[in-house]
């Protein structure tokens, strides 16, 4: 890998802004008076030619799905397919949020149809689109359980149940929404432990937490207990759909009990993840909670159109909580999920399911590290036993694949949290397999300098935190 | 497509055969065995949801978006339609951009650390802040989280934010969830003629502020001609001072480290993303004294085992994934390919490309404000402001109606008040925007 | 978009500074002063072409093709719209697939080498055949090559091409201007209900014949039913036996070198391509014997200095940027990224998706002209033969007045006689097919 | 660089056609008889997720205009604007070309316009736009001369004169066309010889084909003597307009005495190479020639449309040779080709231009390898000297460059034909330069074992050619 300089390493231009250095050249001096204006801005000005190498080279420095296999446990890194990239891009989905309803239909009906789906796919009486990623599912169903109790007097719990092995944005969720955590250890085989549930079960309970699989991939049995717990002490109970992809059509959070969902659109409906978002993190909930939702939300209304056409209009729900972002959400993304659905069907949905299930399990089979918990699912914790699991990660690298998450749940000593899902061929995963197994015969020494042929090296974690260098000009004033 | 599957996800590879095979090496004897799903809370019903080939699905999406109106959109007030080259798209599109995930693994990731690296190096030169974090979702959810750091950073008992009460309602809502969980309260301070009334404000602040919200421009189009004053009330009453703007209104405008201000937020998506329905991109800038109280993800630079630079995302330990309920933001998955948008369509416009842009927006605003003020029942603008985009226009008749009308001639305009229309020059041609005057004028009177 | 530059190619970097820094290196005073050109001959004029901005130039072209009507295209005879997968369009966009030259440094071009070769391999799948080129322009060209190609292996003192009756038009002149610098001449033999008629081709088959060529299927969609004896009436007279077909035809119906055909040429692009007002992928293979004169470029395997596989262009000696006027022929740029498309739309359906598409081509053509036929005013299909994709019916109304009729449905159709009309079902969905079955009834009685 | 399986390796799927085995399956056997139909078909069988990997990793194994430097003389490979394939794109240029011409105006009328701005650059009177590539462009120039010469009862031309620097297509084309090629030597200067050129014309002259400026980057500045000889004979003279970049908005074929001449679209528009097309060769013509070219042209009509518009029609000239192409010609290119040209309009065409022919004079000065002859223009042809050219370019590829074209013309000895085109910046050509001088310091063992950075090292072109494998089929079975 060659090096890429940095735009500003190519070129920095300074441009005089206002009077007579103005960059417009033909007009008569800037449009502002001096003092509205800045002084100047600095910038690289390069070419479209320099630009395209720029941005293509950095391209090349990256592993995406297209280059390997992915398995990223809790991240569930799919195939994302192509064609949904060009309905995202069809020029009638470029629409401004403040237009009137009578002007896009097509879009509120999009929305509506997605809804709806969603609500079935989860077993939920109402759904709202607007969270724009998961953890923004979260807070919404975090403050909807808020909403919601405050609504029925009883503003005073102040406590939410997060699992030990739960997904950090639940901690983080419930403590923006002003909550004390309470965190819920798990039992001897890796699920939720019955009576250390009743323990922390109290009326200032306002909600649990869970993942189901969780996050060692094993389906909490008691689910149907858990509920009934949970409800008895007037507590809510609320799914992270992290890992839905591992029960599309075979179990519902709504059939489980659960009130309020979120669900990942890239980790159940193979939206692309971006590097980082933009994601979609719609939020399902039972018909007590859905005058609590977010506003606006869809829905059609009784009389059609003259040509016959259901009509779509927005509407605040009755008690809505309002606004958890200032349009309605991530909208080309929610078009992709849309496109994802309605491709795959029933028959699609629960194929992907079972063929993420089946990847796993197989897998797991085929690597010599150590799984200690089971039956698992869409994924799997093995254990990297004496060798860092960090260290494996970056060894793995230099096979050319993807490592799995690491280090957590930490319920798993030195995790490596695998979910390959459906997307991998047999070939794929004996391939991945081979990589595990290889690293898995390496010493400590291999491990600890590895990776050796990646685009960087080892990179040193603790001088970027111990000297922040956060932009090129920061570089600039160190040099 | 895939010939071997008639049925189920074309998107998943196995044949009959390699699932035997597969089942066999784990020791099952079929696939739904290994779901470990008690049997009473199994769903044995459908979704009743048709498959569909791709071709089908693309018809589908199609003929329903169909039913959106072709309409010339005025249309601003935080969300904006400028042409995006399409060089952006054909970057961005990259499927080793598009299909990654968040850099957890620098060293196969240092393509998109470094674009990302570059992107908080343009916020730090059009804000003059030391440090901008590598996306929020939008500029409302960016304001929430400037609220929380807030709350976290300043050492006084105080409770109140004050906002401008000209602010988009949606921004206000949501600004009002982020710190439901908190002991703050939003309260509105005056504005006059669509600028800060400093006096009002004067009155509204006291010891009890925290956060002191204003935005330039405003969300009525107008600029604000007293920043500075702004900046040193909050100063003077310790409160953060927040400025919500965008790029390409920073490309022009007052810098904000040079009014004082400690954090700024807004939509970086004016640049790299054409209309959308309101998706966006939380711009997150603030000064290097807040840093370890950032919400979000941060790209630094560092070296890798053979001392060359690399560069790598930085200071996890403020994240959720790791401080769990001590995090600064609950935020994992951010906006970080529309930051990649935005870094290549700020490159591609270059430092002149984006003055002149700005200066665009300024100079065509104040000419399609003359040539509707020209008209028999207009007045326009209704603020006498400097103004950039958009600006709020009088309409003698009532302005739903005047809407209505104008939707029936193709184009799209914000009612703002009864007998007030917004609009917005942002990205509509001028010879769409000569016959928008026509169709004004025929609507109007 | 790039701010230094007001004028000039967006697309050239220079800044003043550099010009002036490279001018200075060069020792030249200007620019100007390097073209070496006389006075006399100087352009000193104006193309009057105006510069646009990119944004403009798109909705320039956009309102062109505007003009275009939108219509559903019951449109074949050699040109097809199949349903072109996403996919295809993802991977053959990557911009090194579509930027890169021709690869004569093997080292740097394994990929597209890579991918050629597999589409070679695909075309001899399909044609029995030893040898496929990497392409040529398209089918009329690619048989204007084979014609040459006859000239050159055929041992005989013959000049007689004999090409079909049913031919279209355009690829018979395209023949004819390919074998203008020969002795050969070209010449129809007669077709009966749209199939060779074997007897009176048999009468016309003499010694001097070189090249005898026949299409499965024919012009107007019916499958050949005794190419064996085609073939076997060439082999006695020492004929090349040219057969054009296409790669979707081929996956159902008999293969190639099983009816004994020297040479395949046709349109690859049938997979690969949507409508592109004729834009298409010559296909041609061979036998091996001929593998010293085939026209255009072969992808061959070899290895590299550590013994790995790698691929490169071969027998280049052939090509003539080597042999010059003794070149098998003038072929230089050829059709590459069409082929690396084709190849990729095949390897997404698959062996069975291949099948398939050909069969439903066949059903489809039956179904709909039985349809057609129970309208008073249509007979179809006028052959009593096999179809694939397209057959002719006959209307009782003059043929133009009603595909003047059908244009304004909404409907495009060919006219091939006074009274005939050809329709194709190629990638027309089903329910299109429903609208064009009453569009006909309404216009054909 | 990782080695990628062929698609024949990753699998193989044999379906049986016809009768029982019938891949459709619902239907019932196959709807043709099974004497009409194959017996199976074999081939790879593989998901959309395997396939993108496949050719993401196959596209990782190029080197394209995006990711360097690429100074090909003569080829001239720029930058490709990333717009002019979403212009291609648009659904409607989607169309079918035996669609009736009320129903195509769009097409019609680019093509028009088209046609229009060639002939205003070129000079030249008439266009047809049919030929899909430069080669192809040239043969319709040789057949257009010839039927001109029959036409005017001087069907005994049988030469056709063609330059020893000339591209390999002129020498091809002529034959191809049935004309004896008669070879004209440079003089001393890398010129057209005047006195071998009269030696070399007769009555038997049908054209002498030249570019200008020609392959060492020359003008040919005798080129209005050059068009009265060859005019005084009868001879037409043809511009292969493979070199057009070096003088756009300062000299045209037609003003220089050319009655014939092909566009290399690619070359002096921007449309993309795509690996070895498709290109466009549209061919321009003086008037007396125009009534001989390809069928169709297009042509506006008299009459305006009810809505004011222009509306054009196809023609067919009067003694047209006919066709070319099965249709006409590459449409999406020419599209592209359009879209270029109305982007840069006169302006910037000239710099284009402009910018090409500084780059050349830049780089030749910077570089250490001898350039014999000048003043050249828009490439030049530097000397390898003692090293072999062919080994020069394999280790600039060391380099991370594309090198330039090598031992051609062979004028030059170890020719390094060189056009770094208008789309490089100083920076670039430093770093080419410098990548040329890197190579020229070093010794033949260094060259003779290059390239070692690359995906694959040196390939044995023998043994390719010797033992000739072309499709999988061949390799297995070899093994």
């Amino acid at each position: 890998g060659e090096y890429e300089p940095l735009l500003s390493e190519k070129d920095l231009t300074r441009v005089e802004v206002g009077g007579d250095g103005n960059a417009s050249g033909g007009e008569d001096g800037s449009p502002l008076p001096d003092d509205l204006t800045r002084d100047s801005l600095e910038l690289p000005a390069l070419s479209e030619p320099e630009l395209a190498r720029h941005y293509t080279r950095l391209s090349q420095m990256i592993y995406g799905i297209d280059s390997g296999p992915y398995p990223l446990g809790s991240c569930t890194m799919k195939y994302n397919p192509k064609f949904t990239e060009d309905v995202a891009a069809l020029p009638a989905a470029a629409v401004h949020p403040d237009r009137s309803e009578e002007s896009v239909q097509g879009t509120l009906e999009l929305l509506y149809r997605l809804q709806d789906y969603l609500g079935r796919i989860g077993g939920m009486d109402a759904v709202t689109l607007q969270p724009p990623a998961g953890a923004a599912g979260e807070f919404v169903g975090i403050r909807v359980a808020a909403a919601y109790h405050e609504h029925n007097g009883e503003g005073h719990r102040d406590e939410v149940i997060v699992p030990e092995s739960a997904h950090g944005t639940n901690f983080a969720t419930a403590a923006l929404g002003g909550y004390d955590v309470v965190s819920l250890p798990s039992d001897d085989e890796g699920r939720v432990d019955l009576d250390a549930l009743e323990a922390a079960l109290s009326e200032n309970t306002a909600a649990l937490m869970l993942t189901n699989p969780n996050t060692l991939g094993l389906f909490e049995r008691d689910i149907a207990e858990i509920a009934e717990l949970v409800h008895e002490v007037g507590g809510l109970l609320y799914y992270d759909g992290a890992n839905l992809n591992a029960l599309l059509g075979r179990a519902r959070p709504g059939d489980m009990g659960f009130d309020v969902m979120h669900y990942n659109v890239h980790k159940t409906f193979a939206t692309p993840h971006g590097g980082g978002g933009p994601g979609a993190g719609p939020v399902g909930v039972v018909d007590d909670l859905a005058p609590f939702l977010p506003a606006p939300r869809i829905r059609k209304r009784d009389e059609r159109s003259k040509t016959g056409e259901p009509i779509y209009e927005r509407f605040d729900p009755e008690r809505t909580i309002g606004k958890v972002h200032g349009f309605e959400g991530n909208w080309l993304v929610l078009v992709k999920t849309f496109a994802y659905i309605a491709r795959l069907g029933d028959e699609g949905l629960a194929d992907a399911s079972a063929s993420a299930v089946l990847n796993a399990n197989y897998l797991a089979e085929r690597i010599d590290y150590e799984v200690p918990y089971g039956p698992f699912h869409h994924e799997f914790v093995a254990s990297a036993g004496e060798q860092d699991a960090a260290d494996v990660a970056k060894r793995m690298l230099d096979y050319g694949v993807h490592p799995p998450t690491t280090k957590w749940p930490e319920i798993v000593p030195e995790a490596l949290m695998t979910e390959p899902t459906e997307v991998e061929s047999k070939t794929t995963l004996d391939r991945l397999a081979a990589a595990f197994n290889a690293v898995a015969g390496e010493d400590d020494a291999a491990l600890e300098t590895a990776p050796e042929r990646t685009t960087a090296r080892r990179i040193d974690q603790t001088s970027a935190a111990r000297n922040p260098r956060l932009s090129w000009q920061a570089l600039e004033d160190e040099s | 497509m895939h010939g071997s599957h008639a049925t189920g996800s074309p998107y998943a590879p196995h044949t009959e055969a390699d699932r035997t095979a597969m089942l066999e090496a784990i020791g099952s004897e079929s696939v739904e065995a290994l779901f470990d799903i008690p049997a009473d809370i199994r769903f044995d019903g459908r979704f009743d949801i048709d498959a569909r080939t791709e071709r089908e699905t693309r018809r589908l999406v199609r003929s329903i978006l169909g039913r959106n109106d072709d309409l010339t959109e005025l249309l601003g007030r935080g969300h904006y339609g400028y042409y995006v080259p399409s060089l952006v798209d054909h970057l961005a599109d990259r499927s080793e951009f598009l299909t990654s995930y968040t850099q957890y693994q620098p060293e196969i990731s240092q393509g998109f650390l470094q674009a990302l690296f570059e992107y908080q190096s343009l916020l730090v030169e059009l804000t003059g802040l030391e440090v901008a974090n590598c996306s929020m979702y939008d500029a409302a959810t960016a304001l929430g989280e400037a609220a929380t750091l807030a709350d976290r950073v300043r050492d006084t008992t105080g409770h109140r934010v004050l906002v401008p009460d000209l602010l988009r309602e949606e921004r206000r809502s949501t600004l009002e969830n982020y710190v439901a969980g908190t002991d703050l309260d939003v309260e509105a301070y005056p504005v006059d003629d669509g600028n800060v009334d400093l006096a009002g404000l004067e009155d509204a602040v006291d010891e009890d502020v925290v956060l002191l919200y204003a935005e330039n421009p405003t969300v009525r189009g107008t600029i604000e001609e007293h920043l500075d004053a702004v900046g040193e009330l909050a100063d003077a009453n310790d409160a953060l001072f927040v400025l919500g703007s965008d790029p390409i209104a920073l490309s022009l405008l007052e810098r904000p480290a040079d009014v004082g201000a400690d954090v700024v937020v807004g939509d970086a998506s004016v640049l790299g993303l054409p209309t959308s329905y309101g998706m966006g991109l939380g711009l997150f800038a603030t000064r290097e004294e807040y840093l370890r109280q950032v919400p979000g993800r941060l790209v630094g630079v560092s070296e890798d085992a053979t001392d060359r630079r690399a560069y790598t995302l930085t200071l996890q330990t403020r994240e959720q994934h790791i401080r769990r309920e001590r995090a600064t933001s609950n935020i994992c998955t951010n906006q970080a390919w529309v930051a990649l948008r935005t870094a290549i369509h700020a490159a591609a416009l270059g430092p002149s490309g984006m003055v002149d842009l700005a200066t665009r927006d300024v100079t065509r605003a104040r000419e399609l404000a003359a040539r509707l003020d020209e008209i028999v029942g207009v007045k326009a603008p209704v603020h006498d402001r400097h103004h950039i985009r958009e600006f709020v226009a009088h309409v003698d008749q009532p302005a739903r109606a005047v809407a209505a009308d104008l939707e029936r001639l193709g184009f799209a305009v914000h009612v703002v008040g009864d007998h007030e229309i917004q609009v917005c020059v942002a990205g509509v041609p001028d010879e769409r925007l000569d016959r928008f005057v026509e169709a004004v004028a025929e609507v109007a009177r």
